[in-house]
């Protein structure tokens, strides 16, 4: 019989595997769902994997073998550049692709195919900013980011967006991600005196560089970007992690909606834990978007689910409502400021 | 002669991969003799030293020392027995001290005899100038002298000498054979691979002539000297 | 060997002509990555297996020239197929500039600086050297293949691309074997001094072997871009380097050997790619096993090459 | 100047690292003129073995009797494995080709470092904070209580080493077997004990050297021992290969090139400039710093 | 202008401390078989390299045909006519005698590097000539029958004639041999023999140190004598053996004999 083939691409080994590996799970868990109660009009879902295991070229291969196996959407990638490096192959073949990349660029090449399931990151430089200036008036700002397409992005943004709001940034710099050792770099930044770092990279990066900043005796607030929102933060972090700030939206745990709390049920019965972070489940908000804008349609064409998704009333959602603009950018934004107790825990420091 | 050899070869083969290098021989050496095998280039010679030191395994035959069979122990058990050998092209310790070098020659025994080192200094005088010169600094032939003290550092009973002469001046040639001699009067037995068969002849009591992995004649010095066929493919009428 | 010449090669070339017909997408992929790679292990079979350079840095070159052909269709919009040259020039241009001041270094010195060579190159793209390399994501969406005018959108024109190349490669290498230049390379690389006393300007020779496996190396590049229409750093950093090393080595550095370990180490995974995590932990052993089963490789190299009228009947060996 | 003394410490601290896992490299090429290259994948190994004695052997108390006991365990398996190694993948090539074997080590390498993928998993894992989180600030340079363990650590077993090999009989044997192995054995030196040694001391040195990374930075993943391994093996290059003040020295001046140029230069062009450094000084000094003790007469 | 003379004047090599060369001159005439003989470690060896480009003097000139080749590197001097063998046998052991022949013809032959990557007809014209020539050596060292035996698998005697026959492919006007004979047995000296008198009788120039003692007053024409890289003495071979310092630094007085 014919299925409805859907692709994953995602890191599901590499440094951001349990954000991949949460990802590829939540598809297969709605997957069997949605097989569970007939199928997407009388159709079965069958999935399948690819591991872009968080790298641009990987990620390109991933593309051309998913629309060779002749997926009509695609769920992923975890990261900006992954998604990024997929983007065209998937607009040639009119395959759909719904990813939680936040870098702006991906929306602004004008393919139809791509539907952002989380908010861009100019949304989150905008708050980011606000709240530096606005509610801690930080003086002396230094923003760090590693190479990545949502990294530059996110700190490019943040940036003008705190020169806007006349901050003053003293220093932009990048680093390697996954080097371990950034000291090199902090000891330039403590000769700075800076009252405030941010960080806009991912939290393999980001629990070390908090680590190094308080083992040098940097005194500033350090300010972590979405991407730092993950159990292992503060656990690289240590005795550290204390008194760091993230910016996120709300975590999986405090989402109030019903659908998100039926969703991570069934996910800690099936998988025996809770999904890694709230990108799994954009992911999977994503994908619930599409099937339903199919059924809606009664087709499976993807050009027609398109269209009307973006015309479409926002649908209630695991990660709160949905909806879609005309550049496939999701509507709203919902950031909010954590700090890190010192028993890991979150305190919600600050809402938009 | 006495009855029973010291060191015994019986129907030794050994081969290079396919390639047979050693072809059945046997051979034997009595205490204090000294023991010349000669032959010419690619005889075998060297693969039979090797091969007595376990430094290459023997295909078939076996190798006796004092009644003790050697085929199968490990190379480095070799000189803690007894035997001592002196390799082809010296092979001394480049970056170590010309004392090192000796030292660890006594490296088998639990502790270094300051008498046998004092005899090697005294057989080879040079050494004992050169003691703290890097062993690969020394000329060839003074190399050769540290390669033979080495060997003699453990005590040994038999002592393997492969080509003490190659490429050594001819003043020198002399010196270190009369040294070897010396060290036979010592009562060590000696089994001495030469290509100069003259003088290697001169020197020894017994000989043998490999040709091709087999023994081709074996005899006394004076037979063999004597011997029209070892006339005429070693001592041979040059020119 | 005769029967290599005579029957193998034939064969394997007609097979190779003929196989893209019954294959479907996705195993045609990996049939363009085949040929792609195994031109790029031939390119380092000239410096590692004829020429003896410890080279562990060809991903350079094909990366070198996959950026050529990637950038110039990218900023000025070439066709990929007018990139050639360029992709060829630059690399092997490079090849000789870099091999120049370090040639004189033992084995394994040249190992790191090659090492080195190829990570400089790969954090340069990384850095967006020049504003155009695109940084650490690289380049996407190029264009397709196309010739006078007409795109192929069918990946078959990229598979006979890619073929097309391997043939040239492989002419390359046949006229290697049968040349003053290609002989000088083995000598030099059983023995430098006595090459050198002979005559040989050993200097010029290690220099030849670089500037040619870059610009080999560099082609395939291109055929890399037209296959994936798209570039980035990873696709060419020291990992891949390590693995064109290991495929000179393991399949023997002959022809038939480098593709076998081609197919070893690029199709089979593919084949087996449900047991996707395994996959390196087996490829490690399945490295040692050949190593000691095989210490000179699957399929070593061969000498005598020398023509039929010094062949004597009662020849030894050979 | 404090930001000067700053990286300076900062340097030093992972200039020892890579010394004590260039040791091991270094050792190995000296013996057995082989790039090991699977040591750096044993670094990475002991990082997770010592997590797991950690959570399993210590039950996750971090006294300084664990800590110990971590240092150990970990040392001693990592020269089980070191040991095992050598039998399985290096010992049937003595006589093969010399780059045979570096495509057994390239292969040991890989199933190291996937053996460690699919017993530990793909992701980071952190290492427990088992050094308290201790700061000393003079006149402006921060010191850290593990930068002080691993900088003293480091240069006791750098010279305790450097003793065994110069000073003690075993010490000679180990230098004999590295020049002419066949040689030797002839002198009545088990070679093959006297590689297991050298593993044994490499692997032990680069297990330590693996847990100070765990230590160090806390993250660790399966696959950091390509990235230590090679910056270990670059500096036992640069001091000259085979040489063990060498290799001690290349650590030390290639942690700190690393500092200085991030520091300074760029913190992006870091692993560039360092390798173009390291270019440089090679094609100055073909054969490392302190040179290759080999010497070839024609 | 002498000819094909070789002149060494004041040539001076030294390694670190040590003086391995010391002011050394001597010259070969056009035709001559010519001997150097020494202690070990006299030198003899470093003075060859000297000449042949593998190491640079720091003083002194080399002369060849009245052209300085000092400074030269090895091919260079190939290049000129002065091929060299060595006193380990470096052959390309892996590879045929044939292809090791056709190693000497490198020089000779007109083929340009980019022929190695696009022959032409006139290259392929080329590489027939010069295996021509290979046989033409096979013939001369009596090697046919084992043009394509490895070289690694033949006698140590055979190797030196494969060695001499590289050698000769380069068609030299001065041969350098260094201790040929060393590791052969009188049989195979006296062959080796004939060889170099075979050789000198093409007009090639033969420049060689022997140890062994019989071998150099048979052949030489003249003779030099070093030691501590300095030249001690130089003549005849009936002169330099009748030198009271050449017996007392090399040859042993008789009466040691016994
Ligand atoms: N490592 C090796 N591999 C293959 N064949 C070898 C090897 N070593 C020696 N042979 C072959 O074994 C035979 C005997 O060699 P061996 O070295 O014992 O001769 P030899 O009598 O010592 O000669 P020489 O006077 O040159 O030292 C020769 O044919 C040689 O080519
Ligand atoms: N590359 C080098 N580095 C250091 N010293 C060297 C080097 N080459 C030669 N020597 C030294 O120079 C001196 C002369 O050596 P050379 O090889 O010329 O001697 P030789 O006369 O050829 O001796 P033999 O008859 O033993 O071959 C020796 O003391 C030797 O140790
Ligand atoms: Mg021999
Ligand atoms: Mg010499």
């Amino acid at each position: 019989a014919e299925t409805l083939k859907i692709g994953v691409q995602a890191p599901i080994t590499g440094s951001y595997a349990n954000e991949g590996q949460g990802i590829d799970n939540s598809v297969k868990l709605l997957a069997e769902q949605i097989n569970a109660k007939g199928g997407v009009m009388g159709r079965q879902i069958e999935v399948f994997s690819c591991d872009d295991e968080g790298t641009a070229m990987k990620a390109a291969i991933c593309a051309k073998d998913l629309v060779n196996k002749g997926v009509s959407m695609v769920i992923g990638s975890y990261t900006s550049t992954c998604a990024e490096a997929a983007q065209k192959t998937y607009f040639k073949a009119g395959v759909l692709q719904t990813s939680d990349g936040t870098a702006d660029s991906l929306t602004e090449k004008g393919y139809w195919t791509f539907l952002r399931n989380s908010f861009p990151n100019s949304a989150e430089a905008d708050y980011v900013a606000d709240y530096m200036i606005g509610t801690k008036k930080y003086q002396r700002i230094v923003v760090i980011s590693d190479f990545s397409s949502y990294a530059t992005g996110l700190a490019e943004a943040t940036v003008s967006a705190i020169k806007k709001a006349g901050g003053n940034v003293i220093a932009y710099e990048k680093v390697k991600a996954d080097s371990q050792n950034f000291t090199p770099i902090l000891t330039q930044i403590k000769s700075k005196k800076p009252d405030a770092i941010f960080f806009a990279g991912y939290y393999t990066d980001g629990g070390q560089l908090r680590a190094q900043q308080v083992a040098l005796g940097i005194k500033a607030d350090f300010i972590a970007g979405d991407a730092n929102d993950n159990p292992d933060f503060a656990k690289l972090a240590g005795s550290a992690a204390q008194g760091a700030y993230i910016v996120n939206v709300p975590t999986p745990g405090m989402l109030p909606y019903d659908v998100a709390k039926d969703f991570l049920k069934s996910y800690e019965t099936k998988f025996g834990m809770l999904p890694p972070s709230i990108w799994t489940l954009m992911n999977a908000d994503g994908m619930r978007a599409i099937i339903h804008a199919m059924e809606q349609n009664k087709s499976f064409d993807t050009k027609k689910a398109v269209e009307y998704l973006q015309a479409m009333e926002p649908m209630p959602g695991i990660t709160g409502p949905i909806a879609f603009a005309k550049d496939g950018n999701r509507i709203g934004s919902s950031y909010m400021t954590f700090e890190i107790q010192a028993d890991d825990s979150y305190r919600v420091a600050h809402k938009q | 002669m006495s009855n029973q050899p010291l060191f015994e070869i019986k129907d030794l083969e050994v081969s290079y991969g396919s390639i047979a290098a050693i072809k059945g021989i046997s051979m034997e050496v009595h205490k204090g003799e000294i023991v010349t095998i000669l032959g010419a280039n690619g005889a075998g010679k060297t693969t039979c030293m090797r091969t007595i030191s376990q430094l290459l395994k023997a295909k078939s035959g076996s190798i006796r020392f004092k009644n003790a069979e050697l085929t199968g122990l490990p190379a480095h058990k070799i000189v803690g027995l007894g035997i001592s050998h002196s390799p082809e092209g010296r092979r001394v310790f480049g970056i170590l001290t010309v004392e090192e070098n000796l030292l660890l020659g006594a490296y088998s025994c639990k502790s270094v005899d300051r008498k046998v080192l004092e005899w090697v200094y005294d057989l080879f005088p040079r050494l004992k100038e050169r003691r703290k010169q890097l062993s690969g600094t020394l000329s060839g032939g003074e190399q050769q002298m540290l390669a033979i003290g080495r060997a003699l550092m453990s005590k040994p009973e038999m002592l393997l000498l492969d080509e003490p002469s190659l490429g050594i001046a001819p003043i020198l040639v002399k010196a270190i054979f009369k040294q070897i001699r010396a060290i036979a009067d010592n009562g060590v037995t000696v089994l001495l691979v030469e290509q100069n068969a003259k003088a290697a002849l001169k020197l020894a009591d017994r000989g043998y002539v490999l040709e091709v992995g087999k023994i081709a004649t074996s005899g006394t010095s004076e037979e063999l000297l004597s011997s029209e066929k070892v006339q005429e493919a070693y001592l041979g009428k040059k020119h | 060997m005769k029967n290599l010449n005579v029957f193998g090669y034939p064969l394997f070339i007609v097979f190779m002509a003929a196989l893209p017909l019954g294959l479907d997408a996705r195993w045609q992929e990996v049939a363009i990555s085949f040929l792609v790679f195994s031109v790029v292990a031939l390119s380092q079979d000239i410096v590692l297996g004829k020429c003896g350079i410890f080279n562990m840095g060809q991903a350079l070159f094909f990366g070198m020239g996959a950026y050529c052909t990637a950038i110039l269709n990218n900023e000025y919009g070439w066709s990929l197929l007018s990139t050639i040259p360029v992709a060829i020039l630059i690399p092997a241009l490079f090849g000789i500039l870099l091999a120049g001041p370090i040639m004189h270094l033992r084995g394994d010195y040249l190992l790191v600086t090659t090492i080195g060579f190829n990570i400089v190159f790969v954090q340069a793209v990384q850095n967006n050297l020049g504003g155009v390399t695109g940084g650490p994501n690289g380049i996407f969406g190029l264009d397709s293949l196309s010739l006078f005018g007409h795109e192929f959108t069918d990946q078959v024109a990229v598979y006979y691309f890619a073929f097309a190349v391997m043939l040239l490669t492989l002419w390359i290498m046949r006229n290697l074997e049968h040349s003053k230049a290609g002989r000088a390379l083995h000598y030099l690389r059983l023995d430098p001094l006595a090459a050198e006393s002979i005559g040989i300007n050993t200097r010029l020779y290690k220099i030849f072997a670089f500037g040619l496996g870059a610009g080999i190396a560099g082609l395939a590049g291109t055929v890399f871009v037209a296959q994936f229409t798209a570039v980035s750093p990873e696709g060419f950093g020291f990992m891949q380097s390590v693995l064109f090393f290991s495929i000179v080595i393991v399949g023997g550095s002959s022809v038939p050997g480098i593709f076998l370990g081609v197919f070893v180490m690029f199709v089979l995974p593919e084949v087996f790619s449900p047991l996707a995590t395994w996959r390196y932990f087996i490829f490690g052993f399945a490295m040692i096993a050949a190593m000691i089963l095989r210490p000179r490789g699957i399929w070593p190299a061969k000498f005598g090459n020398i023509p039929k009228f010094l062949i004597k009947e009662s020849n030894h060996g050979g | 100047m404090d930001t000067f003394f700053q990286q300076l410490i900062n340097g030093l601290t992972i200039g020892s690292i890579y010394a004590l896992v260039a040791l091991g490299y270094t050792m190995v090429y000296g013996v057995m003129r082989l790039i090991n290259f699977a040591h750096g994948d044993m670094v990475a190994a002991s990082a997770f073995v010592g997590l797991t004695i950690y959570t399993q052997v210590m039950g996750q108390s971090a006294t300084l009797f664990s800590v110990i006991m971590i240092f150990l365990l970990a040392a001693v398996s990592m020269a089980c494995v070191g040991v095992i190694l050598e039998r399985v993948a290096y010992r049937p090539l003595r006589e093969a080709p010399r780059l045979s074997a570096v495509v057994s080590a390239l292969g040991a390498s890989l199933v190291i470092q996937n053996g460690i993928m699919l017993l530990w998993g793909p992701q980071m894992r952190i290492f427990p904070e088992l050094v308290p989180q201790v700061y000393w600030e003079i006149g402006g340079v921060v010191v850290s209580l593990i930068q002080v363990i691993i900088l003293i650590l480091s240069l006791v077993l750098m010279v305790a080493l450097y003793f065994f090999v110069e000073k003690t009989r075993m010490g000679a044997a180990i230098r004999a077997s590295s020049i002419d192995q066949d040689a030797a054995r002839l002198m009545g030196i088990n070679v093959n004990t006297i590689i297991a040694t050298i593993f044994i001391i490499g692997s032990s040195l680069g297990a330590i050297g693996g847990l100070f990374i765990g230590l160090y930075y806390r993250g660790i993943t399966f696959n950091m021992g390509w990235q230590y391994g090679l910056f270990a093996f670059v500096a036992a290059i640069l001091g000259g290969i085979g040489n063990i003040p060498g290799a001690m020295l290349g650590g030390m001046l290639l942690g700190l090139f690393n500092a200085f140029i991030a520091g300074y230069v760029s913190s992006t062009w870091s692993d560039a400039f360092t390798f173009i450094l390291l270019i440089i000084i090679l094609i100055v000094r073909p054969t490392g710093i302190l040179g290759e003790r080999v010497a070839e007469k024609v | 202008m002498a000819g094909n003379d070789l002149v060494l004047t004041g040539v001076t090599k030294r390694f670190g401390g040590l003086v391995a060369v010391d002011d050394l001159s001597f010259s070969v005439k056009e035709g001559q078989i010519y001997g150097i003989i020494g202690p070990n470690g006299a030198g003899k060896t470093t003075a060859f390299n000297c000449i042949t480009g593998i190491y640079r003097s720091e003083e002194g000139s080399v002369k060849w045909r009245g052209e300085e080749i000092r400074g030269l590197t090895p091919y260079q001097i190939v290049d000129r006519g002065i091929v060299r063998t060595f006193q380990t046998i470096r052959l390309f052991s892996e590879m045929s005698v044939a292809e090791n022949i056709m190693s000497g013809r490198h020089i000779k032959s007109s083929q340009s590097w980019w022929h190695g990557i696009f022959p032409t007809p006139g290259s392929r014209r080329d590489e027939k000539e010069n295996w021509l020539r290979v046989q033409e050596q096979l013939e001369f060292f009596d090697l046919q029958d084992y043009a394509t035996t490895p070289t690694g698998s033949l006698s140590y005697g055979m190797q030196r004639r494969v060695e001499m026959a590289r050698a000769m492919a380069v068609e030299p006007t001065l041969l350098i041999l260094d201790e040929p004979a060393a590791g052969l047995n009188d049989k195979e000296t006296c062959e080796l023999l004939q060889t170099i008198y075979k050789i000198r009788d093409k007009g090639v120039t033969v420049l060689l140190i022997e140890h062994d003692m019989d071998m150099v007053m048979e052949m030489t024409d003249y003779l030099s004598v070093i030691n501590f890289g300095r030249k001690i003495a130089e003549g005849t071979p009936a002169e330099v053996q009748a030198n009271p310092a050449v017996i007392e630094a090399y040859l042993g007085s008789e009466d040691d004999d016994e």
